[in-house]
């Protein structure tokens, strides 16, 4: 039977792919920030800790989808996912192959829960879903796990509320616990925190109610759980939204959980760095 | 039934200097996002590249999207339905990162701009609603 | 204020989009198919009837969405639609006209009631669409009514449940109610009834079944709301899971509704064609 | 946790003479019905029609998938994973009406199943379960 181990958090900047493509790990901007991956690198390496497969919530940025095509949730259901050309071209990283069995058990299972889910079967992923994979695992030959894409939109508004976002976990929890193979599955939330990176307001970054959010995936997540749109986009920057995916990560795990490691930096980029990897009390 | 679509949409209009990006936003820019798409392709890019306002002749935008594309205005391409997700593969094309790119709309040099996220970012101090001016 | 008005279920037949465009509907096959829809294209050319816009339940065949795109739930927003090319070229009836404005507050509305709906802007429409409003409009030079596209997958399993269907048509009645414009609004649902257009099965047509189903969507529609997928699919032929989009348009009505109409007539191609006009007492 | 998806998709297996589309057989047809949607293209079609074995070439089917397509043999093709909505693209490249093609599945004659289809159809007596026999 699968089992749900673990949850990891991490913003995707952009950047951070960059930094590691170009090797520029070591530099004073960068190190600080890769450090605090240092551990979870270490860590997911453990055989107890190694995921066979990862469900990896993240959105996507105008790169698979255009505005011809906006799906709430999208679960990638193909054998493997090429990374995308955003503009500056592909990444060097290793394609995201997929357990396609499992990812097609994992819609059916949360269809069954009446969620509306888009399956997709060709598309490329951009940094949202690749840059935490070169976060956790550095840079492989092969990425050392296979890779679920599930992408949330939280681009065009109304995004799913957190507790859409949180029910979706719980269903995931489900299909996870009803998949007879013996799996160790990891569920992944990606993006945030603050940052916003349009208008005369860019830049905004609130570290207090960054650590206050992490504190609660812990303490009180289900006060996360009810928090509106509009104080992701107040509090935390009109990009801080992508919050909201943690969500969808923390939902899928149990009442009470355990945080192994923590991590915040700012800044990358335009944005508040934030990393937690939780488990199941 | 009150309409919770216009309650919800409403809020959004109180945060200052920001522009969220609603269905609103998103049928405005409709074309203007996907013509930022097309910059996607290496061979639309080099067509681009050559030829600014040639490229801009198969893409139904308004004359003022033009210009702004043109101009490289981003506050002003936001205020005409274009989403930064979309405007990120226009200014990837002319080689900005998203630091340099997201400096323009602030009113600050890319100096400034890089100083204040250095220092922490911008404080939420102020700039959380026009109403409340908190 | 918005006011959802009607709902109105048909069977969507391709060979009835046939027989109209090729002027058959006097033969003797066809006469008595049609003749079943003279009340409701009299009834709904009445000022009071006569809906501006119709939320038009109804599943793609493979026409916009192919292997690789299965969103269980799709609303079309974009200004217009074209007739598909399904195989002999497009149906020659008139380019679908939106309310998008309206369209767009649907999908809004939806979402913030926790339906996990894909937005479509660009995609052709076909038999499951365009029959039906031939059914209802005759041969127009323009369709009299703006139409909402909403595509429901039936195709690939699992199709989203009775209840989701009913919960769906609950949340779009809310859209409607709550959209400021004066709108007459109708929702038609459509597919069904018994058909099977594959295997040594092919053919099945149970009018037991059906006709208890029209009975009940006046009398029990809850018992209709929990029917499992099971049982549509060994009563009622393959196909017959069409008829869950009949529950959307069920859901949306009230808890009491009046049957204005009733057709039912075997066979149309390989189907049981069935029709219903319900109204809110 | 019980696994219900495998107790949803057990009962297809059940209804005789009736291919569900499940997400298994979506999974093992999926080059053959993506060759399918492509010919709702006329200039595909008329490739095809000129030359059906060297069309068939561009397409990652099995050689079973393309011996079934060769040979019309559409409850073949429902068994390796083709869908009737998608097959419909072929037989109506063949100019076949759904009833002409869909009675090719049923052992009977185009005659005969459109004189059972006048008389009210197939009845489900008999045919609702395989471990039932009703
Ligand atoms: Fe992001
Ligand atoms: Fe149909």
């Amino acid at each position: 039977m699968a089992r749900l181990t673990a949850g990891i958090a991490s913003s995707h900047v952009p950047l951070l792919g960059v930094g590691i493509d170009q090797g520029k790990t070591e530099e004073d901007y960068f190190k600080p920030i890769y450090a605090g991956y240092d551990w979870t690198r270490e860590w997911i390496t453990q055989p107890d800790n190694k995921p066979d497969v990862v469900i990896l919530v993240y959105n996507d940025h105008a790169s698979a989808f255009d505005m011809n095509l906006i799906p709430t949730f999208a679960i990638g259901c193909a054998d493997e996912f090429q990374p995308a050309d955003e503009g500056w071209g592909p990444r060097p990283v290793p394609t995201v192959k997929n357990d396609a069995d499992f990812a097609w058990h994992v819609a059916q299972s949360l269809i069954l829960d009446e969620f509306d889910m888009t399956i997709i079967n060709d598309m490329d992923v951009d940094h949202g879903l690749t840059v935490p994979l070169s976060l956790m695992f550095g840079q492989p030959a092969e990425w050392p796990a296979k890779i679920v894409p599930l992408a949330v939109n939280v681009v065009t508004y109304p995004v799913p509320s957190g507790n859409r976002c949180w029910m979706l976990g719980e269903a995931i929890a489900r299909a996870v616990e009803s998949y007879p193979e013996d799996l160790n599955v990891q569920v992944w939330g990606t993006g945030g925190m603050s940052h916003q990176i349009q208008g005369p307001r860019a830049g905004l970054i609130n570290q207090e109610w960054d650590q206050r959010f992490l504190d609660d995936l812990t303490k009180d997540p289900q006060r996360l759980r009810k928090l509106p749109h509009i104080e992701y986009l107040r509090e935390t920057g009109s990009e801080g939204i992508e919050m909201v995916m943690w969500l969808i990560m923390r939902g899928a795990l149990g009442d009470n959980v355990r945080e192994l490691h923590r991590h915040y930096h700012v800044p990358a980029s335009n944005t508040a760095v934030g990393h937690v990897v939780l488990e199941n009390c | 039934m009150a309409d919770r679509v216009s309650e919800y949409l409403a809020a959004f209009d109180d945060i200052p200097g920001t522009r969220v990006y609603t269905t609103k936003r998103a049928r405005q820019g409709y074309w203007l996002n996907q013509f930022c798409m097309s910059l996607m392709k290496a061979e639309n890019r080099k067509r681009w590249l050559a030829d600014e306002r040639a490229y801009l002749q198969d893409w139904r935008m308004t004359d003022e999207q033009k210009d702004a594309v043109l101009a490289r205005d981003y506050n002003r391409l936001l205020d005409l339905g274009g989403n930064i997700y979309f405007l990120a593969k226009l200014f990837s094309t002319d080689g900005l990162s998203f630091v340099q790119a997201v400096s323009t709309m602030t009113g600050m040099s890319e100096d400034e701009y890089k100083a204040m996220m250095m220092a922490g970012g911008r404080s939420p101090q102020g700039v959380r609603s026009i109403k409340e001016g908190n």
